[in-house]
């Protein structure tokens, strides 16, 4: 089976006074029909850029400067390289009024983090529900307005019929959010784009709404990108992961396998860092270091300043995430060179960088000029010389 | 529902501020050094003349007296006589109510008129030689004092090229027979609009500047909004997004500057009265300072304060109107 | 007191608290209200009000904290946790005399806080500080971090100027930082290095006692732990006493001995940590337990259990702050009601309240709710007038009858529960704000 | 003994240049007077309004000699006879007719009038006026009024507002109630119309054309200030000092002021261009500044009389004014943008 959208090598760069943000930087991956594909990464891993760029909705001064996206046949992103190595947008991408007219909306729609500033407060939350579905369904006022009531009535807004007159102020967050995927529903996409749509809720909300999301996506089958932060979600409703780091992908893997087979070191390092709602973590397991600047990556493989297996070659050699499965396995992506026989690398020869023994004061420095560590390294005292 | 609740909530609101307006005016007028009396009479009057005014002006009474009769005579229209033209202050004030109100309203609806759309296309084509140029146009407005402009305007339309007249106003409601070279009601409103275009914009260019100022800034940030973002994500065309989306949200402050604007509004129409010598309420004030026709100084004063106060109201309830959060607490 | 017992209390407090040796902090019957001003308020803030003197039109109180009972020993960790709008973090003030409270004490080492005022308070300040959730706003911009540490020794006269600058140094090296950032300003530094500042300010006046305030919020996971372990490690070195508030469950759980759940105002129940997580028996920590999404794809079957939204806390619920939400809500003792029957009744009650459907026919809402157990004798008498009111049309008036007959009788609704309950793991006792807990209760 | 002098130089002694800027701490990162000036001098805007307030303010200072003064000195015509403009010979002490109206008419100057509105000469560019004084020397002079009467006004205002709107947000509840709602019955009446109102009552005077300008703009930095104080409260660092048990003072001292003071720096630069305007608009209508002293609100005034001999007679005044206020208002908008990134577009 085809994918329904496939990501290519896609670079999302924002030209700033201080210089150019790298925030997404090459970053491939693919959704197939009816599954739940999840983004996950810590802040300004460049997940929610990455989601705008699939329907170009990145604004100024960010803009998409190369690879490809390509959703059932039709092409969002691409660009072609003259004989000077110039690239420029290539000719068979959609025009912005193709785009509007044929993809926002009706084929991808988009759910974003704050539902409190996503609705507008001058107009009723069911006139913006009409509006969108009149646009995206070719359907007429009344016939838009039945359904936007239907629709509010299946994310399980009580009394939908007098609340489509409501202003979005009379909503809770919790409404609110469900409203929004009302909206996105309600369009009938063939893809949603949920950027942190949990993320601003409190955790009984949240349950709620993945409850119903996870209903939802069933009866209608809809595919899903889900954009988080948080493990806890990804593995609650997401058939496959994508873990990014720094503007690219470290992993790509079936939610089971990425959590019980994991093959990067830094989605290990992340499952290691979490406390457990589950289960009592005695000792914690940061990850040293902080996330360096996607003004000014690091060379190589962008994790190397904070891996715990990070040796001399993975300073040199920037890996692309790579099937690493094993022979009766299921894909599963990875981009680290200690799987040294898909990579082609001298790795195990390679000396050793130890990010932990000098995670006194100066892994900072190494990655940002701001200096100071996060780490708490084997310095001072019991508890964190007990980490290893 | 709420939005009763909340004018009513406004005009009560209002109350005791005019009531400060009347107090602060009270006060001042008493505080003038010297006797009123002895400017009124000018030198030397005799001891029966000065006892007679006192008792007419009622000033042989203690001052808290005078205060209360005083609130009272304002609130039943009654705002004394003026020493100089010896009537009463309301007649003079309805006299030369017209001209300065019909001034201020145009000039006002010159300045949305303009500023909404320069504003408005400014923050579309940001940092775009036309934003530049709004930009540009807009400092220069919010610099140039009004009387100057006028002053210019006269130089050039007047003097120059001697094409419209640099005096006076005329009502468009006026009788055709009272107004000089008309013959018909259509005779009377190319007139007045031809007097009143000048003083118009030489009022209404400081608004202007600063209504596009702050269009610009307050459709930007609004283009930022989230909201925005979403209905570009479904597919809503960029106009649509301006038109709608986006243009109610960015007027409401406009609307809330509106209403404080008239301050400065106020205070130019004084200045552009004198400039045009148009009989307004702007002149009126002017020469009573300079005759020092103090009931006439208060009355003045006391309906600028009104005019401001009420014109802040309408704005607030013209937000309330726009924005259905401010009439929310009010309902429960 | 009247007869509630709030979680602190056992059937004696006193000889009980003196068995588990004297607490660092006591507080008792902590209640805050606020007034609840916002229309006042925004006039305040907002220009457009030019000339508005605003009317009065009579004050609401928001019943932010109720009545709440508990104590922290010292050296512990006790974790506070609960939703958004639930009234930890003005508990945390509260209990901190940042604001006032309406009523109730806060005894701390020996001081009842609640009756300190002035420079007496201020004083007693050295030995209880705080850390707040936002990293950003937390430190003054305009300050550099040396001056930030040194502010509270400099209040309480600690040290000459040198010394200060020696201990800011040495206690920012023991925060994890370089010594040499005394001289940056806190913009150059990361969410992380600002809470360790934080916690630099907080440990330079030698406290004994540290409210954090959802500390690691704000910060990404990976930073979270660097920051929980250095705050373990320094409870250790300085022996300090945490009060840990935070809305995951999580963190809570790795950081904490002891756990108290808020809801509304309120604490509904407060355990041994392991006690509350494997043991938990208030209907709301087992909802909050079963919302949480975990971090293992094999074990998550995460769902939403609670209907509606958290009550307006200016007019709670009576009786049981919970029971609007909850799930295990007891039927009025006048009917005699099977599990089944009484389920039916309040998915019929609570649908009829929200008119979460079309009215059709009387014949269509007995199948829809009522196939299977249909209650017969007085409530299903109540239930016939429902239906009448319903074929007439008066949801409201339906709605009401509903609410008297089924939801006002039940304890729920009449009484606020304090029972306390046997543990079964660990030996910290077991306070549950829930009327479940009326016959099992070991001591009343 | 908390607190030393030292602590002062502390927090205004701030250096912006630390490092490289996280990229969440844009708003934090523009503090510190280094580096709001440096974003000032990156700024054409803002410099460019600087450079012309500084040329007026050179003008202000150094080129005073007004030619009311200048003519009782005729035996000086000798210079001017070599080509040296008469405003050149400088006075160094600052000569106020203000302070003196009673002599000044001793010092108008003799006959004959020479080039009375006429073209521009060597001895007087902008020709002379009815009186045959040098019209460029009163412009310059006007300069002299216009920003010292601007800068004084807003003075008043600023000090009256800050004085008002911080006890105001600072201590809030009953006090707040009271003092805000004194000045919002202030700011009810039209400025304008409060400043005649005071004319009328005090007189013509400047200094009291000065002070009723001033109290007028209470109400706006009264409003500002409070507002700035309230939100700057809620901030988590001053409950952090309190918590620490900073006392209530060094806490206002240390934080409030400090962080709650870039926004009145903006208003009160364009304050300052407001002043002039007001003080321009006074001056025309006969109030304000009184001949002889030269202004150029009254020159405009003046000026409406002579429109059809000498065209620029009209037009030297209000470009004056123009470009000055152009200037406080440039100056003031390349502050806000380098002090306050929230109204930064």
């Amino acid at each position: 089976m085809d994918p329904i959208l496939e990501v290519r090598d896609l670079q999302t760069h924002f030209f700033t006074a201080d210089g150019v943000v790298r925030a997404v930087d090459g970053v491939s991956f693919d959704v197939y029909e009816e599954e739940i594909v999840g983004i996950v990464g810590e802040s300004g891993a460049g997940k929610s850029v990455a989601a705008k760029s699939i329907m170009r909705l990145v604004e100024d001064p960010g803009s998409i400067v190369g690879g490809e996206v390509r959703f059932k046949g039709e092409t969002i992103v691409s660009f072609e390289e003259d004989e000077n190595g110039e690239r420029t947008e290539s000719e068979e991408m959609l025009s912005n009024r193709e785009m509007r007219e044929r993809i926002r909306g009706r084929e991808i729609a988009i759910i974003f983090q704050d539902p409190m500033e996503s609705l507008n407060p001058v107009f009723t939350v069911g006139g913006q529900l009409r509006e969108f579905i009149e646009i995206n369904r070719d359907v007429g006022e009344s016939r838009a307005r039945e359904t936007a009531v239907d629709m509010l009535r299946e994310v399980g807004i009580p009394e939908p019929s007098e609340r489509f007159g409501d202003y979005p102020h009379e909503f809770s967050g919790g409404m609110r959010q469900r409203v929004l995927i009302a909206m996105a529903l309600a369009c009938e996409p063939s893809l949603v784009i949920a950027d942190e749509p949990t993320t601003a809720l409190d955790v009984t909300v949240e349950g709620q709404i993945l409850e119903q999301v996870a209903d939802l996506q069933e009866k209608y089958g809809t595919s899903f990108i889900w954009v988080t932060h948080d493990m806890g979600v990804v593995a609650e409703i997401c058939d496959r992961v994508n873990v990014m780091y720094l503007g690219q992908m470290a992993e790509r893997a079936d939610v089971d396998s990425l959590f019980h087979d994991t093959k990067h070191p830094y989605t290990d390092a992340l499952l290691d860092s979490l406390p457990r709602p589950d289960q009592t973590v005695e000792e914690l397991k940061p990850i040293v270091g902080v996330m360096p600047e996607a003004i000014n990556p690091p060379p190589g493989c962008r994790f190397h300043t904070r891996c715990p297996d990070a040796r001399e070659v993975c300073r040199r050699t920037n890996p692309e995430p790579r099937d690493v499965s094993g022979p009766d396995e299921r894909t599963h992506r990875a981009a680290c060179l200690k799987h040294e026989e898909v990579f082609k690398v001298d790795y195990s020869a390679s000396a050793p960088i130890e990010n932990e023994t000098s995670a006194g004061f100066d892994v900072g420095r190494t990655s940002t000029d701001t200096g100071a560590v996060d780490a708490d390294g084997g310095v001072h005292g019991s508890r964190g010389g007990a980490d290893e | 529902m709420g939005i009763y609740r909340y004018t009513f909530n406004r005009l009560l609101q209002a109350i005791p501020v005019m009531l400060g307006v009347v107090t602060i005016t009270f006060v001042m007028a008493n505080a003038i050094p010297g006797d009123p009396v002895q400017i009124m009479l000018g030198p030397s009057p005799s001891q029966t003349e000065i006892e007679a005014i006192r008792s007419r002006y009622g000033l042989n009474k203690p001052l808290w007296v005078r205060y209360i009769n005083y609130v009272a005579g304002v609130l039943t229209g009654d705002f004394g006589r003026s020493i100089f033209y010896g009537e009463p202050v309301t007649t003079k004030i309805a006299q030369r109510m017209g001209p300065t109100m019909l001034l201020m309203t145009s000039s006002y609806a010159f300045a949305i008129l303009t500023a909404i759309p320069l504003g408005v296309i400014s923050a579309k084509r940001r940092n775009k030689p036309t934003d530049h140029a709004s930009r540009f146009v807009s400092l220069i407005g919010v610099s140039t004092p009004s009387f100057w402009i006028g002053l210019m305007f006269i130089l050039v339309f007047s003097f120059h090229f001697q094409v419209l007249p640099s005096t006076n106003l005329i009502m468009p409601w006026a009788d055709p027979v009272e107004v000089r070279n008309a013959a018909t009601r259509v005779d009377v409103l190319v007139l007045s609009a031809r007097h009143l275009v000048m003083p118009m914009i030489s009022l209404g260019t400081l608004q202007m500047a600063a209504l596009t100022r702050i269009e610009r800034s307050s459709m930007l940030e609004v283009l930022s909004e989230d909201y925005v973002q979403l209905a570009r994500a479904y597919g809503v065309k960029e106009s649509a997004i301006l038109r709608k989306h986006a243009f109610r949200n960015a007027q409401l402050p406009i609307i809330t500057i509106l209403g404080l604007q008239l301050t400065g509004l106020i205070g130019g129409a004084v200045l552009i009265e004198t400039v045009f010598q148009i009989n307004g309420m702007g002149k009126l004030i002017v020469n009573s300072i300079f005759r020092q026709d103090y009931p006439l100084i208060m009355g003045t004063t006391i309906m600028f304060g009104a005019v401001f106060v009420i014109g802040v109201i309408l704005t607030d309830l013209s937000y309330a109107y726009i924005d259905p959060r401010v009439t929310y607490d009010e309902v429960d | 007191m009247s007869d509630v017992s709030g979680p602190g209390e056992g059937a004696s407090a006193g000889p009980d608290v003196a068995e588990e040796g004297d607490p660092l902090l006591r507080v008792e019957g902590l209640t805050k209200h606020f007034a609840n001003d916002s229309g006042f308020l925004s006039w305040l803030n907002v220009e457009r009000d030019a000339d508005g003197v605003p009317v009065s039109v009579g004050r609401e109180w928001v019943r932010a904290v109720e009545d709440v009972t508990f104590d922290i020993r010292r050296g512990e960790t006790l974790g506070l946790v609960g939703e958004s709008g639930c009234g930890k973090s003005t508990l945390a003030r509260t209990v901190l005399r940042l604001v006032d409270p309406t009523e109730g004490d806060v005894y701390f080492e020996g001081d009842n806080l609640a009756a300190l005022d002035g420079e007496a308070l201020r004083r007693k300040r050295k030995d209880m500080q705080i850390i707040f959730q936002d990293p950003q706003s937390s430190l003054d911009p305009r300050m550099k971090v040396g001056p930030i540490v040194e502010e509270p020794m400099k209040a309480h006269g600690m040290l000459d100027d040198d010394g200060r600058e020696e201990r800011a140094r040495e206690l920012l090296e023991r925060v994890g930082l370089d010594p040499q950032h005394y001289n940056r300003y806190p913009h150059a530094f990361s969410g992380g290095q600002r809470q360790r500042i934080n916690l630099a300010r907080a440990l330079s006046v030698n406290p004994d006692f540290i409210v954090c305030d959802e500390p690691t919020s704000a910060l990404d996971a990976s930073i979270q732990a660097q920051v929980l372990n250095t705050m373990r490690r320094l409870q250790d070195e300085f022996g300090l006493t945490y009060l840990f508030i935070s809305h995951d469950l999580s963190v809570i759980r790795h950081i904490s001995d002891r756990v108290a759940v808020m809801y509304l105002g309120e604490i509904v129940e407060l355990a041994g940590k392991e006690e509350l997580y494997e043991n938990p028996q208030h209907p709301y920590t087992k909802a909050l337990l079963e919302s949480i999404p975990v971090p293992d794809p094999r074990k998550s079957e995460t769902r939403g259990v609670l209907e509606g939204d958290v009550p307006s806390p200016i007019e709670p619920p009576s009786g049981c702050r919970f029971r609007t939400r909850c799930p295990e809500f007891i039927a009025p003792e006048q009917y005699d009601l099977t599990p089944e029957e009484w389920a039916n009744v309040r998915a019929f009650t609570r649908r009829v309240i929200r008119h979460g459907f079309e009215m059709t026919t009387r014949a269509d809402l007995e199948a829809e709710f009522f196939t299977e157990a249909r209650p017969g004798g007085a409530a299903g008498e109540a239930l016939d007038r429902a239906f009448v009111l319903l074929e007439r049309g008066e949801w409201d008036a339906a709605a009401d009858h509903l609410r008297e007959s089924f939801t006002e009788p039940s304890i729920c609704a009449r009484e606020q529960p304090a029972y306390e309950v046997d543990p079964e793991y660990g030996d910290d006792r077991h306070f549950c704000a829930c009327h479940l807990q009326r016959d099992a209760e070991m001591t009343h | 003994m908390a607190t030393t002098g030292s602590t002062e130089d502390d927090v205004l002694d701030a250096d912006g240049d630390v490092g490289s800027l996280h990229k969440d701490d844009e708003i934090e990162s523009r503090v510190g007077w280094r580096y709001t000036l440096s974003q000032i001098r990156g700024d054409p805007t803002a410099l460019g309004g600087l450079v012309v307030i500084a040329f007026m303010s050179g003008l202000a200072l150094f080129a005073t000699v007004d030619a009311v003064v200048f003519d009782i000195l005729s035996e000086y015509q000798v210079f001017a006879q070599y080509g040296v403009r008469k405003y050149w010979i400088a006075e160094t002490f600052w000569i106020s007719p203000i302070k003196e109206p009673l002599e000044t008419p001793r010092l108008l100057p003799p006959a004959p009038l020479e080039n009375v509105y006429g073209q521009g000469t060597w001895a007087h560019p902008l020709g002379t006026d009815d009186r045959g004084r040098d019209i460029l020397a009163r412009l310059v002079y006007g300069s002299r009024i216009a920003i010292t009467v601007g800068a004084i006004a807003t003075v008043v205002g600023m000090v009256g507002g800050t004085v008002v709107g911080a006890v105001a947000g600072y201590y809030g509840g009953r006090v707040d109630d009271l003092l805000m709602r004194a000045v919002e019955t202030l700011y009810a009446i039209p400025f304008f119309i409060l400043v005649l109102a005071f004319i009328a009552v005090f007189g013509t005077n400047l200094a009291f054309v000065m002070v009723g300008v001033g109290i007028a703009s209470i109400p706006t930095f009264a409003r500002l200030i409070r507002s700035e104080v309230v939100s700057v409260r809620e901030k988590a660092y001053i409950e952090a000092a309190t918590a620490a048990g900073v006392r209530d003072r060094n806490i206002i001292r240390r934080h409030v002021i400090p962080n709650s003071f870039a926004p009145v720096l903006v208003q009160g630069t364009l304050q300052i261009g407001t002043a002039i305007l007001i003080v321009a608009g006074l001056s025309f209508l006969g109030f304000g500044v009184q001949p002889p002293t030269p202004s150029w609100g009254q020159m405009l005034s003046k000026s409406r009389a002579v429109m059809i001999e000498n065209v620029w007679y009209s037009i030297w005044p209000g470009l004056c004014i123009l470009v000055t206020v152009v200037a406080f208002n440039m100056f003031g908008d390349g502050l806000r943008d380098a002090l306050d990134p929230r109204l930064n577009n």
